[in-house]
């Protein structure tokens, strides 16, 4: 088990898959020469040569349109979009047809094509580069979604989604990539999609989170220790296919649950994952669920309001206490 | 038109061609009587009139080369060898259609027959034919891919965007614009800043040239020349076919748009009778031998409605069966 | 109060704005010569001309963007797309610029533009052409969303929305075309956004529902009516700004609740607004919060299967039937 | 280069280029600084090297033309008329800043100047600008709409939409390419079929041409000349200017991908000194005149940074305001 960091457990992810299996190519803006804008596709171009590892041109929908092509042609496309505000121009090829086609066409086509897609805000990079858009890829049938939230989840269920047959929207966090931990040595050690981790096991409340808000969901859940509140940690890891047992089994062994989440509120994954637990643990509930969420509002630049946007530690801890106070 | 038919193809070659002509049109209007009963629903967009480019194109291609094309597909697909009792079927919405009942008029496709679909969404197939294209090229397969589209589609940043790319990549496309004039009820010249569409390539160093759609010859010429360029170049190329739909944009439009004087006077280039009298101006067919396969393609058409009549409904399963892939699925079992 | 159909209150709507204000143009595919593919424009080339009704070509992305700077530039667009589902390749220029230009300008410019888009499903259109977006549209903060059930709020919302200075994804459903209704003669009787309407009072349970699913859920009613159940039914008509007071009200007179909407169910706007019942009604529902939901498929072509995907009475039937037996 | 300067423009209006060029060159290098210390956050990019572009096209418009560009905005602003310290203070991210800081860097605005804003989508502003310029046309009020852009962003669909668009209606919009010959670390010649830029422009029925972009004069010789063939005939035309950015694509860039010699290269036609060297030559202005108004710049960017450091941030409730528009509320009061 090394300790290495998310961009580098992303890094390896790619490079042993490619070496693994030929029909895996990798494209996107500035992903060859330039290695990334993120440097996750660092090295690539070196060891696979232009063939294989391409830079495009900025014209995001072809981005995905053209691996769509290259998955029914028989490759495994790895598209980079440069950050995930820029999948809303690509938007046509991934929702009208990455997520249609094998439905459309009776199931004669699979598309086993992944977008990788950094996004997430915090970096002052204002409304139109500071967007969580999991709740757009969740809402669409026909499309997987990964939200790893550590260097080990990064590795792990990045070599699943290239393997996988499926098309899937790989949502890295740009907070993450210095982040450290480690990952198994083992090449074969994948993760599979559809099952959530309980990161920290507890027995007052369960905090659902995924991506970052995992990460701020541990740090509250240790300062909340020290308040004498037990709080069991779900990590989703992914959004499609969901693990619904995991967390609603947690809830209903703790009876209480926040769920936090970085996008927009309204229509956003957090609603979607409270109202299971509501309808799922209806009964078991002491309080209504709590939401963390991003405000619905575009991200100011400005980063004394930024952070106002976006979930910090205190507000989950916020939450957990209300929760933890409400009448049952 | 000076050059004799049999100095291009040999005769079976050249009767192929008309019947595959009549097939279309039989297909097609037996589409229009079948929506009209209620027994296809949804859009329906018929290609009467345009037979000549989907038959001279897809004869001018290789017989594994990559075919892509919008909703007026059906005469593409069959040509292509799609069974026409199962795309009766389909537009029947029954479980043995072609797509089992899911796609429906415009989303016909068999990967086995490397037609790789009928996309709805006007430019949805440019960037897939390049990625096509790519999968061609980097397998070393020396198939090209031929996406066809109509005048409408090109101002779609698609359009631009795979135009780029293809030349930019080197990849063997042959974009094939079905230029009928409209877009729906836009002409156009009132959408198109450049009406000549097969100019609109200069911006891209991309080479390409105007055929005349109503005749089938002229269509198969230049789709075989222009696709061996393509092929041996791997690079992408443009042919404009101009062409005309004797139809509504859909069975819904009535087409008021069109003064009857302009339908009549294409009609009188419909590339059917056009190709008849040639045929039988250079004795290769009689009237007879004529009669005789539009009458075989009747009867094959009659079959695949009672066929699509016959067939069952979709089970209610269907319903969630292929959203996903199962994993450990063969992925392009077409790619042995 | 004249009987029309929806289609003709739309028209008369636009007409009547347009002999209003001359900074309203309306513009999309064949929206001019061929009055529009659902003929919502029949007659405005004619009464208006070209200056003032103009053929696009088909470049969605840019039928949005040239609102936008149209707006900037002093005029109130109503720009037609020609179905919703196209809105999906206008992705960047709806969320990452018409939501969001006020806001990361500081508020220095107001986009009063209107963009009419039917859709929904039932028509054997299949996968691509059979969506329902409406819960994209919610998401995105800066967007007020109009989905009218009736001619009357499709006129009076459609009046609202052309004179409000904000921007509006204004969703017409196209299987209510030709659905009939009266509609007020005074032309200033507009409907403010963000009032949800009760159009049938009752007392056993809250049915809410927008757009055709209000007309479903009013069919529902008056079954269940002869069994017994008294269903209230609240009509959202927009969805941003949302009337939670409305609804709330209601579940907290009812205790019991039933959400329906078209759209796909994860993600979706039935789901937020489900949640929000759980959250505010918590200690008031005696069951949970039912949800009738497009299903999270593509739409399959083939009516016999396709209305498996659509809610109908019976689906809306059978779910207040069971919120009525669960247990409290 | 042979027109001597003072046939073109008087004296003072010569000096104005240098002592705007001089500025902004001022304040994108006290950016730099300023992102260094940790003030400006977020991306940043700078214009250093490219002024000629932004000086010389901003003199050639009319003063309530529309300027629209991308994110490399800040001269573009300052030259129509923005006050360096609200726009210092908007880097900052403060309550004075020209956008209240919620903005940033990317998205200047000042719609009293005309500024119709930075957009940081690349190829977002197009059909903004094209519906700019309809507005203009609309309201017959004889404004063209400039549309500024870089190498990169041509491949985007919305540059073909614009232009299809902007010729179909006959709109008033002058497009400008800063070809800087590299969108963030890819050259243009790997990311367009056809790197000449301009010439992109024959599938659209739309003159356009070349000019040097490192040559203050000729930008607004062109661009001047440009803009007055765009308003008589409300048609849309492209200029493309050839360019270089010294510095990396934003703060965070080494720009390895660019060979020290090929920097130094453009460094020796820096638009700065060369124009220096011209005034001087011309006897329009000795050093000592250049000293100080390089000296002036230098206290106006002192001054920006002083203003935007001593500046109040944002209140928290700043976070929920701007969302909606007020009904009632004027909706475009710049255009009385
Ligand atoms: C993205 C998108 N926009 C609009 C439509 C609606 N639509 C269907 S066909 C059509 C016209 C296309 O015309 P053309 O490309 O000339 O093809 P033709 O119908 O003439 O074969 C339009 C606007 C669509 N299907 N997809
Ligand atoms: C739609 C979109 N895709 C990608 C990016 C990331 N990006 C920012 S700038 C840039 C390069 C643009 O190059 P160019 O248009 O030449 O402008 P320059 O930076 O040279 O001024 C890219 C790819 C973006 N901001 N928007
Ligand atoms: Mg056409
Ligand atoms: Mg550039």
């Amino acid at each position: 088990m090394a300790e290495i960091n998310y961009r580098d457990a992303l890094n390896r992810a790619l490079k042993e898959e490619m070496r693994r299996d030929p029909s895996v190519v990798v494209w996107g803006e500035d992903v060859a020469l330039y290695e990334g804008s993120f440097k996750v596709t660092r090295g690539l171009l070196a060891e696979f040569g232009e063939e294989r590892v391409l830079d495009t041109p900025i014209s995001e929908n072809s981005i995905v349109g053209v691996a769509v092509g290259a998955a029914m042609g028989g490759l495994r496309p790895v598209a980079e979009l440069m950050t995930v505000n820029f999948a809303l121009l690509a938007m046509d090829q991934i929702v009208n047809h990455l997520a249609k086609i094998r439905y459309m066409f009776g199931g004669q086509a699979s598309l086993p094509v992944v977008i990788r897609a950094p996004g997430g805000g915090g970096s002052q990079l204002a409304a139109q580069h500071s967007q969580s858009l999991e709740s757009y890829f969740m809402h669409c049938p026909g499309l997987y979604v990964a939200v790893p939230a550590t260097p080990a989840d990064a590795y792990g269920l990045l070599k699943s989604a290239i393997r996988d047959n499926n098309p899937v929207m790989f949502l890295e966090h740009e907070l993450l990539y210095n982040s450290k931990g480690t990952v198994p040595d083992d090449p074969e050690q994948t993760i599979p999609f559809g099952s959530a981790e309980i990161k920290r096991q507890g027995s007052d409340v369960t905090i659902v989170a995924y991506s970052r808000m995992t990460i701020l969901a541990l740090e509250a859940a240790e300062e909340l220790e020290k308040e004498g509140i037990s709080c069991e940690v779900v990590d989703l890891r992914t959004l499609v296919p969901l693990d619904t047992t995991t967390f609603i089994e947690s809830v209903n062994k703790t009876s209480r649950a926040v769920v936090v989440s970085e996008c927009w509120s309204t229509c956003g994954v957090g609603a979607d994952i409270a109202n299971r637990i509501h309808e799922n643990c209806f009964y078991s509930l002491a309080a209504p669920v709590r939401r963390v969420s991003g405000l619905d509002v575009p991200m100011p630049y400005s980063r004394k309001i930024e952070k106002l946007c976006i979930p910090q530690v205190v507000d989950i801890v916020k939450a957990v206490k209300e929760t933890m106070e409400a009448k049952s | 038109m000076d050059t004799k038919l049999r100095a291009i193809l040999p005769d079976q070659e050249l009767l192929k061609f008309y019947e595959q002509m009549a097939l279309c049109r039989e297909f097609e209007e037996s589409c229009a009587e079948q929506y009209t009963k209620g027994h296809i629903t949804g859009f329906l967009h018929l290609y009467s009139g345009q037979e000549a480019v989907a038959v001279g194109a897809t004869a001018g291609l290789h017989r594994d080369d990559y075919i892509l094309s919008a909703y007026r597909e059906h005469p593409q697909a069959i040509i292509r060898g799609a069974d026409p009792k199962r795309v009766m079927a389909e537009l029947f919405g029954k479980a043995t259609g072609i797509c089992k009942g899911k796609g429906g008029s415009m989303h016909l496709f068999d990967p086995n027959l490397s037609f790789m679909g009928g996309y709805a969404i006007v430019g949805g197939q440019f960037p897939i034919a390049v990625g096509l294209a790519f999968a061609s090229k980097y397998r070393r397969e020396g198939r090209i891919s031929a996406c066809f589209f109509g005048d409408g589609a090109v101002n779609q940043g698609t359009f631009h965007e795979g135009l780029n790319w293809a030349r930019l990549w080197e990849l063997p496309v042959l974009f094939i614009c079905e230029n009928n004039f409209y877009g729906i009820g836009t002409e156009v010249h009132r959408s198109s800043a450049l009406a000549d569409i097969h100019k609109r390539t200069c911006g891209y160093n991309i080479p390409s040239e105007k055929v005349d759609g109503m005749d089938v010859m002229a269509v198969y010429q230049a789709v075989k020349r222009a696709s061996e360029w393509v092929r041996e170049r791997n690079r992408p190329y443009l042919i404009e076919a101009i062409t005309y739909r004797f139809r509504g944009h859909s069975m819904s439009d009535p087409g008021k748009y069109r003064s009857p004087a302009e339908v009549e006077l294409w009609k009188e280039r419909d590339p059917l009778p056009n190709f008849a009298t040639r045929l039988v101006a250079e004795g290769i067919a009689s009237e007879d031998n004529l009669a005789c396969l539009r009458a075989k393609a009747t009867a094959v058409v009659r079959e695949a409605v009672q066929f699509a009549e016959e067939s069952p409904w979709p089970d209610d399963r269907e319903v969630f069966s292929d959203v996903f892939a199962a994993n450990g699925e063969e992925v392009c079992p077409w790619l042995k």
